[in-house]
């Protein structure tokens, strides 16, 4: 942790809060927190809930931190909720973000994966974007990363990688989005750096409940990742179908009213 | 009153300021041989608390002691080692081993009821069995999933150990909203945080009346007042867990928030609070000294008619 | 799927419109012999729920049978009787006498450990000495106060049991903020409330698993949502408590709540959802016939590691 | 229960909030919700409190109740906090209340016992009042109570009693106080009525959290009173020192400041 920002803990207030498609950009007054590097993550306190949730960074203007939130339950809905004035208590940065020390970068996002992107596009500038999304609607969020190329489910993300990947070799994927399309890019590209998903409870090595399994041992997600090489990933040990597979992302809900 | 971590909710090596913050550090409870822990997803929030189900992921004894241990001598605070298993042997041999490591202040037994049967006898067992291979001091940590926990420390007690810690986590379920299965990968897990926190309360409560042992309150612990209704109930000292989660800065806020506490109650210190919850309202809380609750060795089990 | 009243939380004949709600009345546990309860203060809220000493205060088996059956059986839905005793006989005389009253649909044991060295075999003893004086459905109401509460459960069903309710109170304290002496005037108390749901489900769920008895399930439920949270632990009834005392219309509230949860899931009944924690993703809630949870003979008590 | 209005349940809205002195006179619409008897109560839902807290009717304007309440904790802070316009949830009214059949009725109040007293003078016209406070502040409640004689500690309220008493002895007391001040109520007329307190959870009969002994036997002070003939109290089994007796309500706080 020697070379990397020493995290902490603020209470941050609320600068904006806009909707983008179906997500929201959560901008706080940066006071004496530093952004850290892309991929890193915060830990974002959440009114009347008992843990804070990770997130991470997506835009560092001047003075501000953002966050791309999917208001996916009580916690991201409570952010997404936050009223301008309002005062958050943000913990980071923290974890492993991306490497950034290669020839040709390629950035590949999915869904809410596409959240530390924007920060990461900055940091790599001219490097190629591909976006992928569900639906028409959550494909607005691409506004945050002009220039992305931009495809919707039925066409899925990979697609564009392949052939992006046949026509140039040697280039580097960094990616982050639901755990089926991070195990595709990593088939597709095994020094990838991925950004992964578990639980988290403290976000800095205190619970052990963020582990996945890295070359065969079970490693805390939040001090050796989140960014991980996609090689060293065992992902069997996620849980079942992944956090977001699609067939995890399957409620009940829908797939009853689908039978009613 | 000593501010300490509770076990498995800090990580002094990844996270040294934290643990410096605190009186005493304590390990995550590390077994003879290395564990993987539990399979994912391994925690959940419910309303009223945390579930955990970490499964004591731990690197084993052997690369505790070879690596761990020299890191962790370099704190600012002594170390007490969490000592878990599946057997009183267990328990000795890990003792032994850390009864020659000079790094170790205090080894607190996890005993998580391997026998369910009886538990006060596995813990009169363990504790006994880790007593012969040390002269450490020894804390037993007790669940409170038992009709009465004060046996239980009665038992630790009578085998030789020199403090108590309670309370661990309590069996507890959340089902996914979407899916209405289980949350976690084990089905059900550690429930702690804000519902503990009368369990415990009443738990630290009885067995400082049963018994003479310095205890350590733990439970849902988030806030100077939280500390304080510990030390009245009997503790001596409380360990923060879950609280730390989502506030590593809980050591130092909770201090101040004690120190105020003791001056809305006109205390020259907040140890003048210990125990407060046994004496008589006239004699509260004034003089120094600490008044030692009354122990009653014939307790009675009429008590447990609770509704 | 049966809504019903926790014991002690409802008087039928004070508020007949809200026992009236349910689909069945539990009464107050009643006692051989008359008791006066405990002293006061009964009753304290803290953060996660409430705690009661109330002492199981009730007018003895005789004053009940003579005065308050007759009212009762006059209500529009059937009447379980709560029964509590300090011995296996003290249940056998109750259930003795009630196996005679046409106005009494099933007896709930109140199984409240009184033998602390041994919950099961206490469950066990006191369910087969009811057995053997009544024909009437029996349930074994459950503590769970206990390292494994479905090792009770089987002793129960093994006696002779018809069905489960789970749970009652654990035992917590509150200290009055000024004071910092015990809030209730028995020191602790029974916790109820939503501290004890993580509690309570992981109870339904175990219990499920290990025996084939209908469960009333309870401890916390104030919604719709908790309800049908139950119900998919395996749960096939669910029992009001706590709630009841905010909102003596929960019974109506939670019943439309639970018809918009149906919907929600596309349902034509809720009891589809009985059992849902048990199902694999794929069969999640389709057909209208209810999967029963597996059973485990041979449960390993390695599950009982938690953090 | 036959005689009486049978208890509702809803929610209401709060009018106005306004002080009294130290405390607070709340009031909401009254709706479709009977004020009932003086004496009786309603239980009133709090803003993130598990419980409902019992509160004496205090006075019934055309159209709305209003209650006196005396911020002691938590409940009743939340209640003193309640904003106009939001909503509270209201049950009752419950128990049983002042039976006003007497020929000479005295009206006695002791700091907030005096809340069900404004009410239960509308009822009783002409009858005289005594009020008694622990401070000049406290008194500024009695302002609700108009032409009461009041008088403030080191004075207790049972001077001015005694004397009425001495001159005209077929009076009846009717009063609400702290325990130790019923007690003396009760001692100077056995026929007194009383309006006691005792901790309530439910308010309804559900719980019985609310026992006293009445008769030598333990009732349900929701079901049987909060008002009860003096003779058939017997407070021994009441909280000791009481639930509002200078000895309970001296605070370890005032205590330890005293001895600083
Ligand atoms: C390092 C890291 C960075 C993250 N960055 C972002 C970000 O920038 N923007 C963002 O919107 N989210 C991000 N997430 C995910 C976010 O933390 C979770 O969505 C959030 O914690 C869920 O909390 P909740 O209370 O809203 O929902 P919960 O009640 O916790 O969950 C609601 C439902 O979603 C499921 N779920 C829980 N966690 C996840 C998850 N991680 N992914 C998918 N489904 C889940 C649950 O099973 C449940 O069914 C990040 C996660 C990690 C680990
Ligand atoms: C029938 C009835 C009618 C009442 N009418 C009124 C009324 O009109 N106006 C009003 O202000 N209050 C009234 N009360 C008292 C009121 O209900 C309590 O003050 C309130 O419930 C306390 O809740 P809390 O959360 O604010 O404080 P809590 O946290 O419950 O209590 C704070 C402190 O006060 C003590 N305490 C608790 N209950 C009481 C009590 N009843 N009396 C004195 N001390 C107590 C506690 O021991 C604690 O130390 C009435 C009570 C009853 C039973
Ligand atoms: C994530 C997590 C891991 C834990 N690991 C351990 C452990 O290894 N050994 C142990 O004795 N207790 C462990 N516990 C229990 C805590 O030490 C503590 O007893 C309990 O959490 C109650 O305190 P709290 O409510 O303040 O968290 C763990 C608790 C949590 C939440
Ligand atoms: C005031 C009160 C009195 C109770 N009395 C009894 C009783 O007489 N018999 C019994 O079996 N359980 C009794 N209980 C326990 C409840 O029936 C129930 O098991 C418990 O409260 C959990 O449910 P809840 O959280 O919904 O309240 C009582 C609970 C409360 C709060
Ligand atoms: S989130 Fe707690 S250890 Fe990683
Ligand atoms: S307050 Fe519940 S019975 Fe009286």
């Amino acid at each position: 942790m020697a070379e990397r920002m020493r995290p902490r803990q603020e209470q941050l207030v609320v600068v904006g809060n806009e909707p983008v498609g179906s997500y929201t950009l959560l901008r706080v007054a940066r006071g004496p927190v530093d952004p850290g590097q892309p991929g890193q993550f915060f830990m974002l306190a959440t009114r009347e809930r008992l843990l804070p949730r990770p997130m991470s960074l997506c835009l560092a203007p001047a003075g501000e931190l953002g966050f791309l939130i999917d208001p996916i339950g009580p916690g991201t809905r409570g952010l997404c909720d936050a009223a301008r004035g309002e005062r958050i208590t943000v913990f980071g940065p923290l974890g492993h973000g991306f490497r950034l020390d290669v020839a040709h970068p390629v950035i590949v996002g999915g869904g809410i994966g596409m959240a530390p992107l924007p920060f990461l596009a900055e940091r790599l500038p001219g490097a190629p974007a591909l976006l992928g999304f569900r639906s028409r609607e959550l494909a607005e969020a691409s506004a945050l990363l002009p220039g992305a190329e931009v495809v919707v489910e039925p066409t899925l993300v990979t697609e564009p990688l392949t052939s992006l990947l046949a026509s140039e070799g040697d280039i580097t994927p960094f990616a982050c989005g639901p755990e089926p399309m991070l195990r595709a890019v990593g088939a597709l590209s095994p020094r990838a750096r991925l950004a992964w998903e578990a639980p988290m409870a403290c976000g800095y090595g205190a619970c052990f409940g963020c582990a996945v399994a890295v070359d065969g041992a079970l490693v805390r997600l939040c001090v050796e990742g989140p960014v991980l090489e996609a090689a060293r990933v065992e992902v069997a040990v996620l849980p079942a179908g992944g956090l977001r597979s699609p067939s995890g992302a399957a409620s009940l809900a829908s797939r009853g009213k689908a039978a009613a | 009153m000593r501010l300490l971590n509770a076990s498995g909710c800090l990580d002094a090596l990844t996270a040294p300021e934290v643990a410096a913050a605190l009186d005493v550090f304590v390990t995550k409870t590390v077994t003879p041989k290395p564990r993987a822990g539990n399979a994912p997803v391994r925690i959940a929030e419910t309303d009223v608390g945390m579930l955990n189900s970490i499964g004591l992921a731990n690197a084993g004894l052997d690369r505790f002691v070879q690596e761990t241990l020299p890191r962790l001598s370099r704190l600012p605070v002594p170390v007490w080692v969490s000592v878990g298993g599946f057997s009183a042997e267990d328990y000795a041999a890990s003792c032994a081993v850390l009864d020659a490591c000079a790094e170790v202040a205090a080894i607190e037994l996890n005993v998580s009821c391997p026998n369910v049967e009886a538990p006060w006898a596995s813990a009169w067992e363990i504790v006994a069995a880790a007593r012969r291979e040390t002269g450490k001091e020894l804390y037993a940590k007790l669940s409170p999933s038992v009709p009465d926990i004060a046996t239980v420390a009665v038992a630790a007690s009578e085998a030789g150990a020199d403090g108590l810690s309670l309370v661990n986590t309590m069996r507890g379920m959340s089902l996914d909203p979407r899916t209405l299965r289980p949350t976690l990968g084990t089905g059900s897990g550690g429930l702690s945080g804000p519902a503990l926190r009368p369990i415990a309360l009443a738990a630290v409560h009885a067995c400082a009346q049963a018994t003479d042992l310095p205890i350590v309150g733990m439970g849902g612990v988030s806030s100077g007042r939280h500390t304080l209704e510990f030390l009245a109930a009997g503790a001596s000292s409380v360990a923060l867990g879950t609280v730390l989660f989502s506030d590593p800065g809980a050591p130092g806020r909770i201090r101040t928030e004690l120190s105020a506490e003791a001056d809305e109650l006109g205390l020259a210190s907040i140890d003048n609070a210990i125990g407060a919850a046994f004496r008589m309202p006239a004699g509260v809380l004034e003089g120094a000294a600490v008044t030692k609750p009354p122990k009653s060795k014939n307790r009675s089990i009429s008590g447990a008619i609770l509704s």
